[in-house]
């Protein structure tokens, strides 16, 4: 059979092995100063995903530190498998965001499918149900074939995890631009509802308690994509070996209800899903929280294919699989409630005293490793950095208003770009619906989930602009979070706190480290202006090729609490005769605009600016209108502004349409992407409360019932359109260009 | 009344169904593992929605070789009322229980939204609370929903009156728009949509509410004498 | 031990959705000419020999691996190769 | 015109978790011995003949029925019968 050529220690160091799994020369002589000795194949293998970025956070730990963390009602923050906010009742959210963006650009399917899978493990080995997921994609110009093909696979990867798992997908967000082509982004948000009482942690603790491995067997699945040079393999291995892992939500769902049946055993010490890097990271991590050891035999392992070696085991990420730390003479209790849901669940370990982590193969010590130096004391690095120098220039460009000619035209021409095109075609695939919460379903600015047997309910949304990240890093990541919190606010609830995906190119070009930097200081201002702390969070870097990296895109996923049923809030129109209104006035600001990637094809210019305290108080105001009852319906104005904002607001609405007068400049007021606006509609007997409560609102029109728009400017009809034809193009983009051949 | 919903191993509206009946309904019910239930005491069994045994191999398939289906039969036999909705119609479909087959939607891609549904047939325990052609909105979320039968069956459904609802914009192709049948007894239905996701105003729809209120009433009609 | 092969298909007059998506793809991607697009199963399995063998096979087609209302199958057995 | 069934079937190795339920639900049912079950799917089309049938049919494979990162495909061609 297939067998891995393993290296002696001497050949590792000699040949620098060491570099083809990802660590560095100095890198490697730390592990030789841990050690006291040369590292062998198994543990340098063991070194090199715990101190991967993707495990260790090594380059971005400076950056993620200054993100505010804590609040009163936040129970957990950034440390375990994800974070946790109090919402009262002794009840608590769990949510995390995830990447999987490079499996998903060589296996599109598989890749999002897992990804969706690892990021509920997340949820429910904290204790919690998943009670909604969330997906924020990007991939290239729509008009590519290979483009569609990726899009195509992703949505059904995500759709085919997420609907059998019985875990709505209630949202998210898909964008399309040219830097996203060779390298697509799809990140997964997963949150879940907890009682405080059966909040798990991932730990190993109590000396000579047992280590249980639960799930399926253990194959070779996705190790030789996580750090592995192919020539290292056997001949052919290349062939036969494919790393890609596959997913099965079926398992996975056994696995949800299993673990939620184990929490109520106060066998169960601690509890740890095998995400990145498996069962190394898993048990490493257990036993360094703990402040212990941990001794693992790799012969009790289930193993799914023959003449496994310790490092295949050790970094292999077959899914579905979970670690707990269980009472010693208690393990029975716990594999039988395994074995009720077909699992099976094998002791492979124990706690020790001694701080290392021993992992022994065929009767022998194959890695014999200090605890906390592999999962705590991972090198952190202060990456060079320095202004990119097309923001210079962008900063010195004049902000300008685009040469539209017919606005109408323009409207039409915004609503079918895909990015501003319904979504439809994506989430009609997902069963939004399962678990019988869902209040508001994909379609609006966030999504709401009712919590049964209270008076409450909790909206979610994901966000990221990533035009004006790349055109202004810090003001963009101020956007970016303001813009998250609008969506919440909009829905009727407040921000609770947010998670965070931070999608970056390569962080060893100081340019791409200066977004980074920036974007995330942006982030944490607008954090602090708002009250929403970050709970927990991804980071994923390198996501370039052939020297271009995507634009700097670090999604929010943000979270928000309704203290009412009664404040959920539609984000369209409702009904005749309700006076619509705009808060905040629009600029000359096209930066980064929909438009100006129509009429130019590029993105140029200085991004919109941001004043977080404006910001601040126009959502706060907005929210006390909508909780005092006055508020119909409330909708931020986002990519292709108020023009299509309008349109968006009578779509779905059976014959609604609006009159709007305004006065101004036309471009400007119909696309300028100016921040901290929204659109709102309030009855006429409320219309003076409202505008007691919320400072910057002005009166631009009012609902109508003829099925039409009709905006005019100073006393010009720039537009009267049948909202049925409008509607129909913005429905049919999607399904339409990707029917359609290059 | 008291309800039995059957949990298979990837069932996942089962905790659906149960509230349905449970909360909303406020009747007696009981979630019951497939394993080593026993359906004995319960006035009607309930098989919910999901993705039984990870719908692989065909959707209902396994679950519909399971032993709790020989009782699910005998209970049926016996003339009472069971109710599955989609992945529970797929497995009363694999499991003979009711005529046809499901294939996948003509689209080829799983779809989830409230369809219009017409109520062909208001003269069962399942629909009496309906009025005929009656429009009804329950939500759909299936990728293989696409029901078949050959044109022998059909005449039979038809003759026998056994077609309860139709689809108004038929989504995924199924024969002569069929969305729920029942069998030629009249106490076994299958349906596609989801009632039990149509019972609160919050959720969209609450026109789910009155099939099983119907259930409720017959049943009581039929087997309490106090009232 | 013998491999089995079953091979599950769509019965004639059955309309197949998963073709039919097929042949439109291969089409749009300029594969002209292509018709009559068919999507079966192939079900590989190892079992133990026996004079009943066949018998097992085809109640085990009968009770599980085919859906009679819309399917038909066929089998074909060989000698299992040792792993 | 030519008849074509397209074979496709996993990589070893590669995780195949309908097989695994097919072969777990097999023995539930009593089938006892029944190993390595592993699903695939069979696609038959009607093409036109050509010298360079071969070609356009791997293309087709390597392009959109078979997955090249995971899945395997062998086919057989042989005269359509005509309808
Ligand atoms: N990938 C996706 N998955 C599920 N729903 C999506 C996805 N992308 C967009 N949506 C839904 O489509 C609607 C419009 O999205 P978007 O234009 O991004 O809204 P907004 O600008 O208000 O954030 C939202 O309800 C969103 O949840
Ligand atoms: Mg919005």
């Amino acid at each position: 059979m297939l067998q891995t050529r393993e290296w002696s220690p001497g050949q590792i160091e000699e040949n620098k092995i060491y570099r083809e799994m990802g660590l560095s020369d100095e890198e490697y002589q730390m592990i030789k100063d841990i050690l006291k000795r040369q590292p062998n194949f198994t543990e340098t293998g063991i070194f090199s995903v715990m101190w991967s970025e993707h495990c260790s956070y090594k380059t971005s730990k400076p950056l993620l530190k200054k993100f505010p963390t804590k609040a009163p009602n936040v129970l957990q923050g950034p440390g375990e498998g994800a974070g946790i906010i109090d919402i009262g009742d002794h009840q608590a959210v769990v949510f995390k965001v995830e990447s999987h963006n490079h499996p998903s650009a060589v296996e599109p399917y598989q890749g999002a499918a897992t990804g969706v899978g690892g990021i509920i493990r997340d949820i429910f080995s904290m204790g919690a149900r998943p009670i909604a997921s969330m997906n924020s994609l990007r991939f290239g110009n729509l008009t590519n074939e290979r483009t569609k093909y990726l899009f195509t696979e992703v949505v059904n990867g995500i759709a085919g995890y997420g609907n059998c798992v019985g875990v709505p997908t209630v949202g998210g967000e898909v964008q399309f631009d040219d830097s996203y082509e060779e390298n697509p982004l799809v990140n997964a948000m997963a949150i879940g509802l907890i009682n405080h009482d059966d909040i798990q942690k991932g730990i190993a603790a109590g000396i000579g308690n047992t280590i249980l491995y639960a799930g399926p067997p253990t194959g070779r699945d996705g190790i030789h994509g996580a750090t592995f040079a192919s020539d290292d393999l056997a001949e052919d291995a290349d062939k036969d070996r494919p790393s890609v892992q596959v997913g099965d939500p079926f398992m996975e769902k056994l696995l949800i209800e299993a673990c939620l049946e184990v929490i109520h055993n106060d066998a169960l010490v601690g509890m740890q899903d095998m995400g990145a890097a498996g069962l190394t990271s898993s048990a490493s991590e257990m036993a360094s929280k703990a402040g212990t050891g941990l001794e693992m035999n790799l012969d009790l392992v289930p193993q799914r294919e023959p003449n496994m070696s310790a490092y295949e085991m050790m970094l292999s990420e077959s899914q579905e699989r979970m670690l707990l730390c269980v009472e010693q003479g208690r393990e029975q209790e716990i594999i039988d409630i395994f074995e009720k849901y077909g699992l099976k669940a094998v002791p492979v370990g124990k706690v020790i005293e001694e701080r290392v982590f021993r992992i022994k193969h065929h009767g022998e010590v194959v890695a014999d490793i200090p605890v906390d130096p592999l999962a705590e004391d991972a090198p952190v690095y202060e990456m060079p950095s320095e202004e990119a120098k097309y923001f210079r220039e962008f900063q010195q460009m004049e902000n300008t208003v685009p040469g539209v000619e017919n606005h109408q035209e323009m409207l039409k021409k915004l609503l079918q770009q895909p990015t501003i095109a319904s979504k439809e075609w994506v989430y009609d695939q997902y069963d939004s619906m399962v678990q019988t919460n869902t209040a508001v379903a994909p379609g609006s600015d966030a999504a709401v989930i009712r919590i049964k047997g209270h008076d409450k309910a909790i909206a979610i949304t994901t966000d990221c602009n990533s035009r004006y990240i790349y055109l202004d890093p810090e003001t963009g990541g101020k956007i970016a979070v303001a813009e998250a919190a609008r969506n919440i606010i909009c829905s009727g609830a407040k921000p609770l706190g947010l998670t965070d995906g931070l999608n970056f190119g390569n962080p060893s070009n100081p340019e791409i480290y200066w977004q980074m930097e920036k974007a995330t200081d942006g982030m944490s201002a607008a954090c602090t202006a708002l009250s929403t702390p970050v709970i927990s969070g991804n980071v994923s870097l390198y996501n370039q090729s052939k020297g271009k990296s995507i634009f700097p895109t670090p999604v929010v996923g943000m979270v928000g609490l309704h203290k009412s049923l009664d404040h959920i809030t539609p984000s369209f129109f409702q009904h005749e005769d309700d006076i619509v209104y705009v808060i905040g006035d629009a600029k000359k600001e096209f930066g980064g605009s929909e438009l100006q990637n129509i009429l130019q094809g590029k993105y140029e210019g200085r991004a919109p600016e941001i004043d977080l305290n404006v910001e601040a108080k126009r959502q706060k105001q907005l929210l006390e209108a909508i909780q005092s009852g006055v508020v119909v319906s409330a909708h931020d104005l986002a990519e292709g502004g108020l023009g299509v904002a309008l349109a968006e607001s009578v779509f779905g609405r059976k014959g609604l349409g609006a009159t709007v007068e305004l006065t101004g400049d036309v471009t400007v007021e119909l696309f300028s992407e100016t921040q901290s606006r929204f659109i709102v509609t309030v009855k006429a007997e409320n219309q003076e409360k409202f505008e007691s409560l919320v400072d910057d609102a002005k009166q631009i029109g009012k609902v109508t019932t003829d099925g039409t728009i009709q905006v005019s400017i100073n006393n010009d009809m720039v537009i009267k359109q049948d909202v049925k034809e409008l509607e129909e193009l913005w429905r049919g983009a999607i399904p339409s260009l990707l029917k359609s051949k290059e | 009344m008291k309800f039995a919903v059957i949990v298979f191993p990837g069932s996942n509206c089962d905790r659906d169904m149960y509230h349905a009946v449970k909360e909303v309904l406020g009747e007696e019910a009981d979630l019951l593992w497939y394993e080593n239930s026993n359906l004995e005491n319960y006035d009607a069994i309930l098989i919910p929605g999901g993705f039984s045994y990870g719908d692989y191999l065909r959707c209902g398939a396994v679950a519909a070789t399971s032993d709790v289906m020989k009782q699910v039969r005998e209970h049926a036999e016996r003339g009472k009322p069971v109710l599955g909705v989609c992945n529970g119609f797929q497995i009363l479909t694999e499991s003979g229980l009711l005529p046809g087959a499901f294939m996948r939607n003509q689209n080829v891609s799983f779809m989830c939204h409230q369809e219009e549904l017409v109520v062909e047939n208001n003269e069962t325990v399942f629909t009496s609370g309906y009025e005929k052609g009656e429009i009804v909105r329950f939500p759909i979320a299936h990728g293989e929903g696409n029901y078949f039968c050959d044109e022998e069956a059909l005449q039979q459904l038809k003759a026998n009156n056994q077609i309860v609802f139709t689809y108004k914009n038929n989504p995924n192709g199924s024969v002569s728009d069929i969305a729920g049948i029942m069998n030629k007894e009249g106490n076994v239905l299958g349906l596609m949509p989801h009632p039990e996701r149509a019972m609160e105003a919050i959720l969209g729809s609450d026109d789910g509410m009155k099939l099983f209120k119907s259930l409720v009433e017959n049943w009581r009609k039929t087997y309490v004498t106090n009232a | 031990m013998k491999k089995v092969t079953v091979y599950i298909t769509l019965k004639a007059g059955v309309l197949d959705p998963q073709g039919k998506a097929i042949q439109e793809s291969l089409t749009a991607l300029g594969y002209e000419g292509v018709t009559d697009t068919r999507v079966g199963k192939v079900i590989e399995l190892n079992m133990e020999d026996g004079p009943d063998l066949e018998v097992r096979i085809k109640d085990m087609c009968n009770k599980l691996l085919a859906n009679p209302v819309m399917e038909d199958y066929r089998f074909e057995v060989e000698e299992a190769v040792q792993a």
